[in-house]
């Protein structure tokens, strides 16, 4: 995917139709069906990797019988691959229920809300450099501002559903997502103030000009945690996973959402995953470079031909999706590992450690930038 | 027996019969049970779905919720003061639905048919019961057979045929 | 293209707004408050100031409006989702809304706007923080107080007495 | 070394204190290892820093901007990094110090509630002792020189349960305010007549460079105004390094855990006053210099007298300490440019090493009188010492060392610097004699009794018999933390360190080299005052041998050997009043009270008594009496029949109309807001209609 | 102590109220004197019966009386007790100790719960396993199964089923 | 008399305008069918009141129908997780109350048994806990280990959770061939498997948080509620029975009383409470092994009387069950059926105290407290 | 339709319509909402003279970051009061709220 913009002229290089209007609509709709399906493609994926870590983790074997093409009585092996997408379907399939009492408007309309969400935020997500949807000059920017939107179809979907359990989880998801807004917002500060943009595309060229930004000083090291376990705690999991926490509220905000409608959480949940995880790739750990570039130091440079051959347009990708499925594989790690934290303990975890870390981080970096 | 073509298609069509498989594979892959234990069998379904059994490699995973379950193992002696709920929360669970009576007591009663004055001879008097399992309490690999029983019986369902 | 965009964007603020004031359920207005708020976030694109729109979507969205939706569920009995709004004065207020709104039509129309040079588009956000740095820095920073002072209201008014 | 490094100056010892203040404590005992690694990172750059200026020594002054701090157009502060040989030396004595009496400090400081704040200030101060150093104009200097004062305040009000140590720091406090103003007036004056010059400048070179080009054109009233504003900015010298008659907060200071005494009120922050003396020398006019030099000779020999008296080991040091100081301000009154600095940083090592030697010496009293459950008995007091050596060994040989030092034997430093000192006021007796004799008078007075009271001290403490025999059996050596830094301070203390020469009474060596003697723009010749230093030197080492030989032998002969018996001794110069007057500092705080604070007071009464007795009691009181009659006779026509009838007609009528009006005043917001709508369009159709 | 230490104990503080159980190391005390006596054994410092380890309500069958069982046992003095108190079976009544021995709170709600024993001024009397609507107390000898409990079976005969 | 919301506020203990939350009897964290009627401020709890009875299946009422005989299986429905322990508590009281005297041989195997089953036990209470602070991992390995322990008592007697091993006079199969080794090689593993709950539970910064400080209950108050067995001596009151007044053999072997400490916070608290049930595997091990070195060969079904008909009395046993104090009230009247039989149960009691520890507390507190109290409803609502 | 005039009106209709929530509402956290869409309808003015008035310095730009920034305050500040009042009152409609009632 590049940008709408190229999409709409190749269009009209290519098709046979004068009405610009079409096109546009083409222009538009065909990077919305990618983003879709890659959605829809990473949830399927990842809920089976998560299934099968959780096994592995737990001394299980995961899912073992259901393979695509039926199951496994008499047939190959497959390891349980089809299991996800007999869930979805299961999913697709299932009885729609709204309760009497539930805001009936307000119920269907939320999941979709917090659907758009992570929809919208993959419009910005680069994988390589220009491959993207709609460069802003806002980029990280864009980011921030339009995955915070998740939360308000996380309160109404808790309120909407009229039951206890589901307003407890939507107020504290509602707490917790705001304020652990902040401190990822003050770590992302840090390569802003460094580099001097808030594209994306520029910072990691700053981290191929100079060194991956985690490396940049102790402060980035520092703010490279906060983001990540902030990120954690705003994506619900495991051990911030309190407004859905299993074991106190039977499943939170989504606990009366059933079939399609709860899909969509999911799917929502895993992109957020997937979101978060590559913009920790992008800001951090160098993007689409390749991890010979970590250290760039004058004295040390590696030659420019042998740096060349592992980044570029093929592999440039593929190192993302590598630095992705390692953050996203520590996630999971924490989830089945960690135990849950307390409501108290989090807001305590965000607003009088990380926030106040987070500021002096920022102030740090740039007295940091000064001397050096 | 022999009907023509055209009478197949009145009755119930091969993309009706394809979808119908392939939604039947979908659902009989993924059992949800609801996480929902009574008495001494609860345990047991929780050794089930322990590391050792491991129920998940079936696709079934436990949900605390109703509204996302498809399966409600009926784990245990059902009392007269539970029964409202367990019809309750039967009631709540969306279709399509099934329900797992497993042990001697969720079956009938068990050892406390006589003299149980507060417990309810058989969880099928108040919800549509699809596989008993019996057993005081039933091994962890009699409920997995149940619940493959269950897969079975899913499978030959017929969701989208219109029934005469 | 951009008209149809246009109009669009319009009617779905102006019709949402209507909503914000007139729906009898509370959690019904803040949803509608939202639209009219990514409507106006819409607008501010196409009025070239793109920061305005980001800083837009995350205050008054993720911020503000997250702050409302909270108030009306604490303010209400938790177990009741019927969030109920009554009216008075609509007959009166009504009037004077759109007379209200017709003087101001009336001016919009008869006044001849000063048009400068219309902007382009452009990277506005350096220039903001650069502007707001240098030419605006008195403000900036009285902003800054009343944000602290703000800060500092609120939680001593929203804290538990002993 | 680039300008950046420099900033660690700053920046590691604020952090350090940023530390210990916010999160040292949550860290506990073990924090000053986070302070005491940061100051050790400042001394090791320092000490870069002077070895890379020994070798590549030049004359220029190398003075870098770091940053605007106030830019107002025509008015402009820029703060800079006035980077030479002076500020190289006092960089690593700053920081040396600093450093060990940190190290002393983890030991001596063990178990203090306020451990890790005390690890703080230590780091405030030195990162604003740095800052004064550092400093390339007279503001900046300004205000590094308020976060010392703010520093010194805090530590000697460290232990503020005690009602001493609380009077104390407000005395220092309040005292060195006096003479801040008097700088900041300098300050004032400096810049507007530099205004009136043409180019508005605080940087000590600006100034300099300034004066140089136009002092040619100089009119008297300008010279006047020049001395008037030198006077006024070593004002500041005079409250800081403690000059007469603002001397009275440095004993007093010693309330303060002693490794601070060390620190502050002896080795770097009084020395601070002589440094910015050092620092404005380029145009301090000759009048102006007289006045130093006369102020630094009372101070030197006053504070020396005072010293022979005291009992309390501490406070001795703390006049001695002044009597110092007085010596390097009067070096610099006379023109001893390098005498005076060399001075300053002589006495920074062995007075440090003294303080750190006494504090070990109260340290070990301390404890054995905490052993005894003895709380009554001061630690700090001599007479309840002696024959401490055979206990401390370690502390003794320091201790020795340093005063051996401080007396002005050969192959000691104090003698190279005290030396040339005395040669420089020989040389200004020589240039200008009549009343300045009393310039050499006082400082080989002062020679002889420092030696003597320095002598009277060593004794007193670690020679002859224990005062208190189970005190002296619980008596221990001090642990490795504070007997490293004596050791290494005693031998800083050797002449040798200063010179790499081995020749004992020359006194030239890398520091003479380092730093050259200074200039004068504003009408001192220096080069007649080198000369005349030159010749006088001779004559200078002579007598200052012999006067201290006598201070010496006097010292052994009352205290070592005790062939007078000092008690009658001092009833029969109290028979002059002599030693009563010494044993109670002159009476300079009783004067204070006696000239300022009792006048005072006086006057406060006076004005209270016109005020109250006969203004308000008399006066007014008659005029309440006179209304009262007259408002009697008002009070009745006015209540029946102005209140009655007329009034009480109005309150009636209104009473009707507000009754009529309360229902609009719903006390509902939106109500009022519809009615200011309804106006507005009241209003607008009436507007637009007419 | 042993048994006949404590009885003697007793018998000197409370007189005649105090009975033993023939052939057993049972104490018999009467329903009205009950509260007293209990006071005494957890405060008496001889006794200090801190842990009342188990209430147990006993039917001696049909028409004759229903009985109340409590073990006590001391933690401090290492010693144990029985005691019995024995009440009509029409209108059966007993103090209540759940102000001395909390844990007394719940196991006096199942004693009264399976045998309609009242326990006098408990805080809070009801049921504890059965519902609140249940009829009749089931451990009582005479007691008559229900056949429906809402609608739902509970037949003590197979003839239901058949 | 029902105790509602006005009646509550009439007493002073809420204040009324507090939210009602049903938590159960269906809720993932309640240890089965308990209800829990929590009034809440905020997340602030003002006051539980746990509503049973969702389990009652009238074991008391049976006990008064059947032989002696017959109720053993009963006693095994109770608490499903530590059968053997009801077993063993109720057959002791027939026992007594018939003066049997036991083979040696007996007397050591129900002390392997019973000890196996606390470890299982425990191990169940550890697991879930696990789960009630949001772990889901530490309870599948909890799992995976009482697996093994269950695997030796099917080896035993051919059932895995409900035994109806123990009969009045003997237990049922004398040990089968290898069961001494096996059981040597399950100790050895287990072992080596504490200290890997202690790194992914106990040492847990979140864990430790989550628990610590929290639900404290002092040891007298929990006396006065009756609480017995680990959640006493996690309050630090050193009271075992097996200990206290040793019945079996339990006096010949050497163990400690595992008390808690307070090591993170409080004494008394959860931590307290989860981590003395971990300690005591560690004694449970060395039981075993000692009763397993000197165990004595003969004959299991010896002393089992022919027929089980006690003299006319009435007899108090209490043992200690892996919940605390389970007290066994037998009355006879002289048939082969009891007239009556009142089974003391532990949970009961350490439930009753629930509203103490959690008022005050969180929402997410109440699972934790619930879950520290390890309560089985089976033995509960009997 | 991209023009000055077009914004206005926009903006002039949400005026309206916020005056007419404030003036109607009872309950307190709906008349904030009307307070946002006039606050909102301010900002959209600024930023289209902005663009339209050739402002170098985007003053209007500015000036709604400082609107924005002050319609956070405010309701940061409404609803601490709002729930104050529900604290003491135990409601929100405005008309229990008469304190102020002559």
């Amino acid at each position: 995917m590049t940008s709408v913009n190229n999409l709409f002229e190749f269009i009209k290089g290519i098709a046979p139709i004068e009405d610009t209007a079409i096109i546009w609509v083409i222009a538009v709709a065909i990077p919305a069906l990618i983003v879709f399906l890659v959605m829809a493609v990473n949830a399927l994926i990842a809920v089976y990797f998560e299934r099968k870590v959780s096994a592995f983790m737990q001394d299980r074997l995961g899912p073992m019988e259901v393979g695509i093409f039926g199951f496994k009585g008499g047939r190959k092996f497959w390891g349980g691959i089809g299991q996800t997408l007999a869930d979805a379907i299961k999913l697709l399939t299932k009885e729609d229920i709204i309760p009497a009492d539930a805001d009936r408007k307000v119920m269907i309309f939320a999941p979709f809300f917090i659907f758009l969400a992570p929809f919208l935020t993959f419009i910005a997500l680069p994988l390589y450099e220009n491959v993207i949807v709609s460069n802003f000059n806002i980029g990280i920017l864009y980011i921030l501002a339009v995955s915070s939107v998740g939360v308000i179809g996380v309160i109404l979907a808790g309120w909407a559903s009229n039951n206890k359990w589901s307003v407890y989880g939507a107020m504290r998801a509602a707490a917790q997502m705001i304020s652990y807004e902040i401190p990822i917002a003050l770590s992302l500060m840090l390569a802003i103030i460094v580099v001097g943009s808030l594209q994306i595309n520029d910072i990691v060229q700053w981290q191929a000009d100079n060194r991956w930004f985690i490396l940049h000083s102790p402060f980035a090291f520092i703010a490279f945690f906060i983001y990540f376990v902030s990120v954690v705690a705003e994506t619900n999991r495991t051990p911030f996973d309190i407004p859905e926490a299993e074991s106190e509220l039977v499943a939170g905000w989504m606990t009366e959402f059933s079939g399609f409608r709860w899909a969509l959480f999911f799917l929502s949940e895993y992109a957020n995953m997937l979101i978060v995880s590559v913009v920790a790739t992008m800001v951090f750990l160098g993007g689409w470079l390749s991890p010979f570039e970590i250290v760039n130091m004058p004295g040390f440079d590696l030659p420019q031909p042998f740096l060349a051959f592992f980044t570029n347009s093929v592999t440039g990708p593929m190192w993302v999706l590598l630095k992705v499925s390692f953050l996203i594989f520590v996630m999971m790690w924490f989830r089945w590992t960690f135990p849950r934290l307390r409501v108290d303990q989090l807001m305590y975890l965000c607003w009088k450690v990380f926030i106040p870390f987070a500021l002096a981080n920022v102030v740090f970096v740039s007295i940091w930038e000064l001397i050096f | 027996m022999d009907l023509s073509v055209i009478e197949k298609f009145n009755k119930d069509n091969v993309v009706v019969e394809k979808l119908e498989n392939l939604v039947n594979w979908a659902r009989s892959g993924s059992p949800w049970f609801f996480q929902f234990g009574l008495a001494c069998c609860a345990i047991e379904m929780m050794a089930a779905a322990a590391p050792r059994h491991d129920l998940e490699r079936f696709g079934a995973m436990p949900r605390a919720s109703p509204r996302q379950s498809d399966v409600m193992i009926v784990a245990g002696t059902v009392t007269l003061k539970m029964a409202s709920r367990v019809k309750r929360l039967y009631e709540q669970m969306t279709d399509p639905k099934y329900v797992i009576s497993m042990g001697s007591c969720a079956n009938s009663g068990g050892p406390y048919w006589q003299h149980g004055y507060h417990v309810l001879k058989g969880v099928d008097l108040i919800v549509p019961v699809d596989v008993y399992v019996p057993g005081c309490p039933p091994r962890p690999e009699a409920l997995i057979y149940g619940i493959m029983e269950l897969q079975r019986k899913i499978r030959n369902e017929k969701p989208y045929t219109k029934s005469a | 293209m951009g008209d149809l965009a246009f109009s669009g964007l319009a009617i779905m603020t102006i019709v949402s707004a209507f909503w914000v004031v007139v729906s009898t359920n509370l959690v019904r207005s803040a949803v509608a408050l939202l639209f009219t708020l990514f409507g106006l976030a819409g607008f501010y694109i196409f009025l070239f100031a793109d920061f305005i729109a980001a800083a837009q979507v995350i205050i008054y969205v993720g911020g503000i409006l997250v702050l409302i939706i909270f108030g009306v569920m604490v303010t209400n009995k938790i177990d009741d989702p019927e969030v109920g709004s009554s009216s008075r004065n609509q007959l009166f207020a009504s009037f004077g809304a759109v007379f209200i709104l017709s003087i101001l039509l009336t001016v919009i129309m008869r006044t001849e706007w000063k048009i400068g040079n219309i902007t382009q588009a452009d990277e506005t956000i350096r220039k903001i923080g650069s502007h707001l740095m240098n030419d605006f820095v008195l403000p900036f920073e009285l902003v800054s107080v009343l944000l602290l002072a703000a800060l500092i209201g609120a939680a001593y008014l929203s804290r538990k007495d002993s | 070394m680039p300008i950046s490094i420099f900033t660690l100056f700053l920046i590691l010892p604020l952090a350090s204190f940023i530390f210990q203040l916010s999160i040292g404590k949550r860290i506990g005992r073990n924090s000053h290892w986070v302070s005491l690694s940061f100051i050790f990172v400042t001394l090791c750059i320092a000490l870069g820093n002077l070895f890379s200026e020994i070798s590549h020594h030049s004359d220029e002054h190398a003075s870098n901007l770091v940053f605007n701090w106030i830019d107002l157009g025509t008015f402009k502060i820029e703060h800079g990094f006035q980077l030479d040989s002076l500020s190289a030396i006092m960089l690593v004595v700053v920081s040396l110090v600093s450093f060990l009496v940190h190290l002393y400090s983890t030991e001596y400081m063990k178990g203090d509630p306020r451990y890790t704040r005390y690890f703080g200030f230590l780091g405030l101060f030195t990162f604003s002792m740095n800052g004064i150093v550092l400093a390339d104009n007279l503001i900046m200097m300004y205000v590094f020189w308020e976060l010392v004062g703010l520093s010194s305040y805090l530590l000697i009000g460290f232990w503020f349960e005690k009602d001493s140590a609380a009077n104390a720091s407000k005395k220092a406090f309040l005292t060195n305010r006096v003479g801040d103003i008097g700088m900041f007036l300098g300050i004032m004056t400096i810049y507007f007549f530099t205004a009136s010059l043409g180019s508005a400048t605080l940087s000590f070179d600006g100034i300099t460079a300034l004066f140089q080009s136009s002092f040619s054109s100089f009119t008297p009233a300008d010279i006047t105004i020049v001395t008037i504003a030198g006077v006024l900015i070593f004002c500041g010298a005079i409250g800081k390094s403690a000059q007469f008659p603002l001397n009275i907060w440095l004993p007093d200071a010693m309330e303060g855990p002693t490794p601070v005494s060390a620190l502050i009120h002896a080795a770097t922050m009084v020395a601070a006053g002589v440094y910015m003396t050092v620092r404005i020398f380029p145009f301090l006019t000759p009048q102006a210099l007289e006045v130093v030099a006369v102020v630094g000779a009372v101070t030197a020999f006053g504070a020396a007298i005072i010293a022979i008296t005291q009992k309390d080991i501490k406070k001795v040091l703390a006049y001695s300490t002044v009597s110092q100081l007085g010596y390097m301000v009067m070096a610099l009154g006379v023109g001893a440019y390098q005498a005076g600095f060399f001075h300053l940083t002589t006495h920074a090592m062995f007075k440090a090493c003294l303080f750190l030697c006494s504090g070990s010496v109260i340290h070990a009293m301390h404890h054995a009188l905490h052993h005894l459950n003895d709380h009554k008995t001061d630690p700090q007091d001599m007479s309840n010492m002696g024959g401490m050596r055979n206990k401390m060994p370690i502390t003794y040989a320091s201790m020795l060392i340093a005063t051996l030092a401080i007396a002005g034997v050969p192959l000691f430093s104090g003698f190279l610097s005290k030396d040339m000192i005395l040669a420089g006021t020989l040389a200004y007796y020589h240039a200008h004699h009549g009343w300045t004799i009393i310039l050499p008078i006082a400082g080989f007075g002062a020679a002889v009794i420092t030696a003597f009271y320095m002598f009277r001290l060593i004794y007193l403490t670690f020679h002859g018999e224990p005062a208190r025999k189970d005190v002296y059996d619980q008596i221990h050596e001090s642990p490795l933390p504070m007997a490293f830094p004596l050791m290494l301070l005693a031998g800083l203390s050797l002449a040798f360190s200063f010179t790499f020469n081995l020749n004992p009474m020359d006194s030239h060596g890398w520091f003479t080299h380092l730093i050259s003697e200074g200039i004068n723009v504003v009408g001192l010749n220096m080069s007649q005052v080198i000369d005349g230093i030159h010749h006088a030197h001779h004559d200078a080492m002579i007598i200052s041998l012999t006067v201290a030989g006598i201070g010496i032998g006097l010292a052994a002969i009352f205290y070592l050997y005790k062939l007078v018996n000092v008690e009658k001794l001092a009833g029969v110069l109290n028979f002059f009043g002599l030693y009563n007057l010494s044993y109670n500092k002159f009476y300079i705080d009783e004067i204070y009270d006696a000239i300022l604070y009792r006048p005072f007071m006086w006057f406060c009464n006076l004005f209270s008594w016109i005020d109250w007795d006969l203004y308000d009691q008399k006066f007014i009181d008659f005029w309440g009496w006179f209304t009262l009659k007259i408002s009697d006779g008002a009070g009745y026509s006015d209540y029946n029949w102005l209140d009655q009838k007329l009034v009480d007609g109005f309150g009636k009528i209104t009473n009707k109309f507000g009754q009529g009006l309360k229902v609009t005043q719903s006390g509902i917001i939106q109500n009022y807001l519809l009615g200011g709508v309804i106006g507005f369009v009241t209003i607008f159709i009436i507007f637009k209609a007419f | 102590m042993d048994f006949n230490n404590i009885k003697k104990l007793l018998s000197t503080n409370h007189g005649e109220a105090i009975s033993v159980l023939e052939d057993t190391e049972i104490i018999l005390v009467p329903a009205e004197k009950w509260s007293e006596i209990a006071k005494d054994l957890k405060e008496n410092k001889d006794l200090t019966f801190d842990y009342l380890s188990c209430i147990t309500g006993y039917d001696n069958g049909a028409g004759k009386s229903i009985g109340v069982a409590y073990n006590f046992y001391s933690m401090a003095k290492k010693h144990s007790l029985e005691i019995r108190i024995e009440v009509d079976r029409e209108n059966p009544e007993v103090p209540s100790v759940e102000k001395i021995w909390r844990t007394a709170d719940w196991m006096e709600r199942e004693v009264y719960d399976m045998y309609g024993v009242s326990f006098k001024d408990h805080w809070d009397l009801r049921r504890i396993l059965l519902p609140s609507d249940w009829d009749g107390f089931p451990l009582r000898k005479d007691y008559k199964e229900p056949d429906y409990y809402n609608g739902m079976p509970v037949p003590k005969d197979k003839s239901y089923w058949e | 008399m029902g105790m509602n919301t006005e009646y509550l506020k009439e007493l002073g203990i809420i204040k009324g305008d507090e939210m009602i939350l049903n938590m159960g009897p269906q809720h993932p964290s309640t240890h089965g069918v308990l209800r829990l009627k929590i009034h809440t401020d905020g997340e602030i709890i003002s006051y539980i009141e746990p509503h049973l009875g969702y389990l009652h299946r009238c074991f008391e009422k049976h006990c008064e129908n059947l032989s002696y005989e017959q109720c053993i299986p009963y006693t095994d429905r109770c608490d499903y997780l530590a059968a053997m322990h009801m077993n063993h508590g109720f057959v002791m009281g027939v026992e007594k109350l018939m003066g049997i005297e036991l083979p040696e041989r007996v007397e050591y195997i129900r002390i392997i048994i019973a000890e196996l089953q606390r470890i299982a036990s425990h191990l169940m209470a550890v697991g879930t806990f696990g789960l009630d602070v949001g772990g889901i991992t530490p309870f599948t390995w909890c799992f995976r280990d009482r697996e093994r322990v269950l695997d030796l008592f099917e080896y035993l007697c051919g059932a895995r959770l409900l035994y109806n091993y123990m009969w009045v006079g003997g237990v049922s199969h004398d040990l089968p061939k290898d069961f001494i080794k096996r059981t040597t090689e399950f100790l050895d593993y287990f072992e080596t498997q504490i200290p890997e709950y202690n790194q992914i539970l106990t040492g847990n910064k979140i864990f430790i948080e989550r628990t610590a400080d929290v639900g404290v209950i002092p040891a007298d108050v929990a006396l006065n509620y009756g609480l017995t067995g680990p959640n006493l001596r996690a309050s630090g009151h050193s009271y075992d029975l097996r200990k206290e007044e040793p019945y079996s053999i339990y006096d010949r072997f050497d163990f400690d009383v595992v008390v808690g400490e307070g090591t993170h916070g409080t004494l008394g608290d959860c931590w307290d409470r989860y981590y003395v049930r971990i300690l005591e595997m560690y004694e449970s091990i060395k039981i075993i092994r000692q009763a397993m070195a000197d165990i004595p060969n003969g004959d299991v079904h010896e002393a089992i009387p022919k027929k089980v008909k006690p003299l006319k009395g009435d007899i108090y046993t209490r043992y200690e069950s892996a919940r605390g104090e389970l007290g066994f009230y037998i009355k006879s009247n002289g048939k082969n059926i009891p007239s009556r039989v009142k089974m003391r149960s532990p949970a009961f009691a350490s439930l009753s105290a629930l509203n103490e520890m959690a008022e005050g507390w969180m929402m997410s507190d109440v699972i934790t407290i619930l879950g520290s109290l390890d309560i089985v409803l089976g033995e509960i609502d009997r | 339709m991209d023009n000055l005039s077009t914004y206005l009106i926009i903006s002039a209709i949400l005026f309206s319509l916020g005056i007419y929530g404030v003036m109607t509402r009872r309950n307190a956290v709906a008349i904030l909402m009307g307070i946002e869409l006039i606050l909102n309808s301010a900002n959209l003015n600024f930023v289209a003279f902005n663009r339209f008035s050739g402002m170098e310095k985007l003053e209007g730009q500015v000036f709604s970051i400082f609107v924005i920034v002050l319609a956070a305050a405010e309701a940061a500040i409404a609803l601490a009061i709002i729930i104050n009042l529900y604290k003491n009152l135990n409601t929100v409609d405005v008309d229990e709220a008469d304190s102020l009632k002559g």
